[in-house]
């Protein structure tokens, strides 16, 4: 029928990682790492009403992040990609004011970060990155911004998820599909949910070229995203990349694992630490050593500790902005019901 | 789980049909019955075989009817929707379940298109007896897209009933009732009502309709809608969560001397009309309280039921106290959104207040 | 295609700007000089490239233009409305068109949960200046699906604004008003009207707004309603092809003697109200016309509006002649559905002859 | 990453077709031919406001219908599928007075004949075949029966599609996705709507088996179903075919081709008239004579003479139906409405 599509070899400057580059992806592994198991925390005393953790999934998200350039590229994110923010340097409290209530998207600014709004709706943005990445064949500037969209082995199950990749093959747009296949879509395991067993495996049939990838290895993660966005940016159209990886925690804060799975299959499933994991191996090849590792780790926690206090000094937003941010030209109506709420509510 | 209690009916004997318990163990207790009592019937959307869904409604289900009553799909609403009309045509009934209210909108296609239509094209040879339950509504302060209301574009869509109960009694009586139906039933439950409990009458009909707070009225009306409490000078129409809120209002307003009358509108589509123009026709004045926007929301229809019904003896325009023309906001905001008991109290003064010209 | 035609201004002068031309013929027009004005402006959809759409109305645009700036899409609603929301986050100003009314089901997710919400989550840092063209309502004996009318639907949903024109005169202003606006639009288009001529005053603004009918009025008051027919007994308000209509009913009602002002909504959401209220205010009496079900339908919340200003001195409770809550029945059975003239008229006598108690 | 998947042999009643049945596949195709080019011409007589013919289908339509086990499968057509009806013996004027406007699913009835509504929703009815076929299968008869869906190359285009196949490929529905490639929908051709080329190639990424066939042999499209409904009658899960034909007329009457393709192109694309090709086949191999084939044409006349009879004594529907039909309990609202509708349009 057809055969596998590959990727163009255009990545000429895939230069291996220096060793600074190696120990700036673990100081980001550990702070996310640290930041996520503190969120749950936060949530637990009561700081933030919820929270859905990402750990486990640290190599994927910090390591395609970090192949992100921010001047040109556009991130299209759910509402579990605070690695990625993490590593596109976004600014934290802003992220996390989604998880303390205080506005559905983030208060981070979208378009200077690179970084589209949270997005609860699964494969909500998947067509956006599409749209955004056909702008940018459109504008018609070389060397283009490339689309990178995240979503889960359960929002491949999507319909948008299909059309938003017919539409970049047909389109030939500049998008990486990034899957994170971490095993479960909250109770549903994958096998139950992805037939065929593989979201890359989808791709062929629309003539796009994909790897899959062990998403606990960041290197391997970025090396694969690196090589996709370069073949994006050359115009070759999109590639799908899924990061096999595993969520280790609950689905958010609110969920309760042991009544879908057992500590043994969680143990099996996990697999090895990819913090631990990285650790060992830039120990192994003489890239860190305790020292650093230590000081990477007093980094996370100084950072936490900055975020928290971001975070809880936090207040809720005026209420007027439920009203003055629905458009950008406002309606007599909506501002007749913001001038009545003005006098029930807040007795103005 | 449930505790049995001696509840007094009526004629002050004891009836041990009575049980107190939550919305969300009334609606599993329907559920399990409507699985034993129909072996057509099969329950399934996402998370809602193993784990018993995210609300714990379907909890234990699986375990007791099998894997194949009660299935976990993939994630894709369209698909569950899709599936259901499918099973409907093979002589089944389907109980799918969308996750949230907001989820509902991927699947907008295969409802109004498919569900709705499907025995009206087919002339009557493939009825849909599905029911479809919506966890709806705002009021816990959860992400986007879970806190919406989405009665006012269900109830537009020919070929569609719609119902939502207040009260564990009422979830109980009005699921297992829409289950049987051989029409497509839109089912919206009040999540933020789902761990209040209240009195359930297991027992299955006839019982005393005034004495539904005690839980010993069942199927004697389950068609319309429910006067909750009567009054004489004021009509306060709701649903869902909005009914308990408006009691609360109803016992404020007491304190000043005014009488208000709460109506639990119960059926969204079709609305007992009669039922507001009973009530309304007593109290001569209204007000409608929904969590949804107000624009073109079901408030108006309700309104202009209303007013069709009873304006000859209308003392002032119905009013409107509802959710705002924005999109529904972070949990901070939540309570300035949902209609508050001041701004019911606001709009009931409005009312009293009107003076023609 | 189009013929200049000698039409006269209030003022008796010869105005060359004023040309005889179908709606179909207007849009088209619009849309070329919406591309030629501002190049970040796209056209795309189903067929709308090289066919020119399946009404014809993007016919020519592409070989005009360009394939970058006209183009089709594969079949999927949902993709074309996804798509939308990122071209509008890089820049662009998208003009999507949905083949049909009820092929915008598809779409719904996107249009509810991201075209409308994406400049709220974001803050206004990403608006959504998006115009959707929607080929809209029925009378054009066609298949299943293709004469449905969204407006309560979309009118419900915050973050949109929703549009639709009567006579190709609106058609070309509307749409070019909408797609220089930064917000969101629903642009509906009575289909049934498409290849009705009507003259069109190309001139950009400020021409007289009562002189409407001759094309004169343009840029004027684009934002609000507009009084197509000035009268004393009762006000008809429509809106698409429900305004044609209603202008001879107006017609016929005056050989009784009853003088009819039909007012022409035009702008969906956000509606109008000071229209509503003037008018009615006048005539004391009203019955709102739409294709749309009864139930739920946006005839219930311009009755609200309308009841809610007008209350003291209203003769009669407004009445609604509208589709009834069915689905869209086949081309045989569609002069039976819409509101007919006869129904029309039954609606006025009902209003003129309404009697308190 | 994933294998191929292969179709179960599971078909062991494959016989070679008899002549008698190669001669009614013929006669099948000749009243379908006949019936759909007189379509076109009640249009443009005036005696039904529109259709959609589908000249150049007859092969993957009548192949494919015939195949199906009327006691036990179950067929979801779109709104071009009157071969396949005509195949399975529909009542053909019950199936054409949809398009006289009569009522929108046709007048047939579906439970008995096999064949669901028309269905004009661009990929509308796949999910239904998917949970129909569920059904089969939570009902647990042995040789159970099986759906099939018919679709278009535009179709497969739709979120829904992916969302049935992953479905079926994950519950092992029994369900053949029968996909009519004519090469275009409406105006856009397939190799601008189906990135890859080829929806059978789609199949393999649920691990589906699937077929691409030539749509315009008759024979080789009623062995493909056959084998597939074998496999799925077995319970091996669902099966993909893409018949490869084209569509040689408009869209719909109400379309102009020459608006987009070039009579040209049309020829090229169309390739040899698949009755002419069948009955070549069948006189060289000696299954039938010319006084076969003057018959089936004679009887094909007499048959459209029959249906437009039918046709055009059908009155439009009493609108009472209108209230009556849409549900099976009536509500208060319906019955008044009703009412006031009898009263001010019939004057009763
Ligand atoms: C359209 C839609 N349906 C349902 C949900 C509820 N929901 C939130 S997350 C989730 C599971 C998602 O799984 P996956 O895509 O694998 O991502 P993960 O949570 O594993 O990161 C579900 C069902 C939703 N947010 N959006
Ligand atoms: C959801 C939806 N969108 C758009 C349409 C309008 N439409 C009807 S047929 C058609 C083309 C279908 O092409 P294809 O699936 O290849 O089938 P074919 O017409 O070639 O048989 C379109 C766009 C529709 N009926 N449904
Ligand atoms: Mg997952
Ligand atoms: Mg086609």
């Amino acid at each position: 029928m057809t055969t596998e599509p590959v990727l163009a070899a255009v990545d000429d400057d895939a230069a291996p990682l220096t060793h600074h580059q190696l120990r700036e992806l673990y100081t980001l592994m550990a702070a996310v790492r640290h930041l996520d198991t503190a969120a749950v925390a936060w949530q637990r005393q009561g700081i933030i009403p919820g929270y859905a953790p990402e750990l486990g999934q640290e190599a994927a998200q910090v390591g395609s992040g970090y192949a992100v350039d921010r001047s040109r590229d556009f991130v299209f994110p759910t509402y579990r990609e605070m690695g990625v923010a993490r590593a596109m340097g976004l600014d934290m409290v802003g992220y996390m004011s989604t998880h303390k209530a205080t506005w559905h998207g983030g208060m981070y600014n979208p378009l200077e970060s690179r970084f589209a709004p949270i997005q609860a709706v699964v494969a909500g943005s998947v067509l956006h990155a599409v749209g955004w990445a056909h702008g940018q064949t459109l504008s018609g500037a070389p060397e283009m911004g490339v689309a990178m969209t995240y979503f889960g082995d359960g929002a491949s199950s999507q319909g948008d998820v299909h059309e938003a990749m017919n539409f970049a093959a047909v389109m030939k747009a500049p998008v990486v599909f990034f899957i994170q296949n971490n095993g479960w879509a909250i109770s549903v395991p994958t096998e139950r949910q992805v037939a065929g067993g593989s979201v890359a495996a989808r791709a062929a049939g629309y003539g796009i070229p994909s790897l899959q990838v062990d998403g606990n290895d960041v290197v391997a993660v970025f090396e694969a995203t690196r090589s996709a966005f370069a073949h994006c940016r050359a115009g070759n159209g999109p590639v799908v990349i899924e990061a096999m990886t595993y969520r280790r925690g609950p689905h958010s804060t609110a969920d309760d694992p042991g009544r879908y799975r057992t500590l043994d299959e969680e143990r099996l499933g996990a697999g090895e630490d990819p913090l631990e994991r990285f650790r060992q191996r830039l120990l192994a090849d003489g890239v860190a050593d305790e020292a650093f590792f230590m000081e990477a780790q007093r980094l996370a926690e100084e950072e936490e500790e900055a975020v928290r206090a971001g975070i809880e000094v936090l207040g809720p937003r005026p209420g007027a902005e439920m009203f003055s941010l629905v458009f950008q030209e406002p309606t007599p109506t909506l501002q007749s019901q913001a001038t009545a709420w003005r006098e029930e509510s807040e007795h103005v | 789980m449930s505790e049995t209690i001696t509840a007094l009916t009526g004629t002050g004997e004891t009836d041990a049909n009575v049980q107190h318990m939550s919305m969300q163990l009334a609606l599993n207790r329907a559920l399990d019955e409507i699985l034993a009592d129909n072996p057509k019937s099969v329950i399934f959307g996402e998370d809602c075989g193993r784990l018993g869904g995210v609300f714990r409604i379907t909890d234990g289900l699986q375990s007791k009817h099998g894997e194949d009553r009660v299935f976990d799909t993939p994630l894709a609403e369209s698909g569950i929707l899709g599936m259901s009309v499918g099973l409907a045509m093979a002589g089944f009934h389907p109980i799918p379940e969308v996750q949230f209210d907001g989820f509902a909108y991927p699947a907008i296609n295969q409802i109004v298109c498919q569900i709705a239509r499907m025995n009206y094209r087919s002339r009557g040879t493939l009825p849909m007896p599905i029911t479809l339950r919506v966890p709806s509504f705002g009021g816990i302060r959860a992400p986007e897209h879970h806190g919406e209301s989405l009665e006012a574009l269900f109830a537009h869509v020919p070929g569609l009933k719609v119902v939502s109960p207040a009260t564990p009694h009422d979830a109980y009586h009005l699921l297992k009732y829409a289950a049987t139906r051989p029409d497509p039933v839109i089912f919206m439950e009040p999540k933020s009502r789902y761990w209040q409990k209240g009195p359930v009458n297991l027992a299955s009909a006839d019982m005393d309709t005034a004495a539904h707070d005690a839980g010993t009225d069942s199927g004697g009306n389950l068609t319309g809608a429910r006067v909750v409490r009567e009054g004489r000078h004021l009509t306060l129409v709701a649903w869902g969560a909005m009914v308990a809120r408006c009691l609360q209002v109803a016992e404020l307003a007491a304190e000043d001397g005014i009488d208000v009358e709460v109506l639990d509108l119960r059926w969204l589509k079709p609305i007992d009309a009669e039922a507001l123009a009973t009530s309304v026709g007593k109290t001569r004045r209204a007000v409608v309280v929904h969590e949804a926007p107000l624009t073109s929301g079901l408030g108006a229809e309700v309104a202009q039921l209303i007013t069709q019904s009873c304006f000859a003896t209308l003392k002032a325009p119905v009013e409107r106290v509802t959710g705002f023309d924005v999109p529904y906001p972070s949990g901070d905001l939540e309570d300035e959104y949902i209609p508050n008991i001041d701004r019911i109290l606001f709009g009931i003064q409005r009312v009293l207040e009107y003076r023609r010209g």
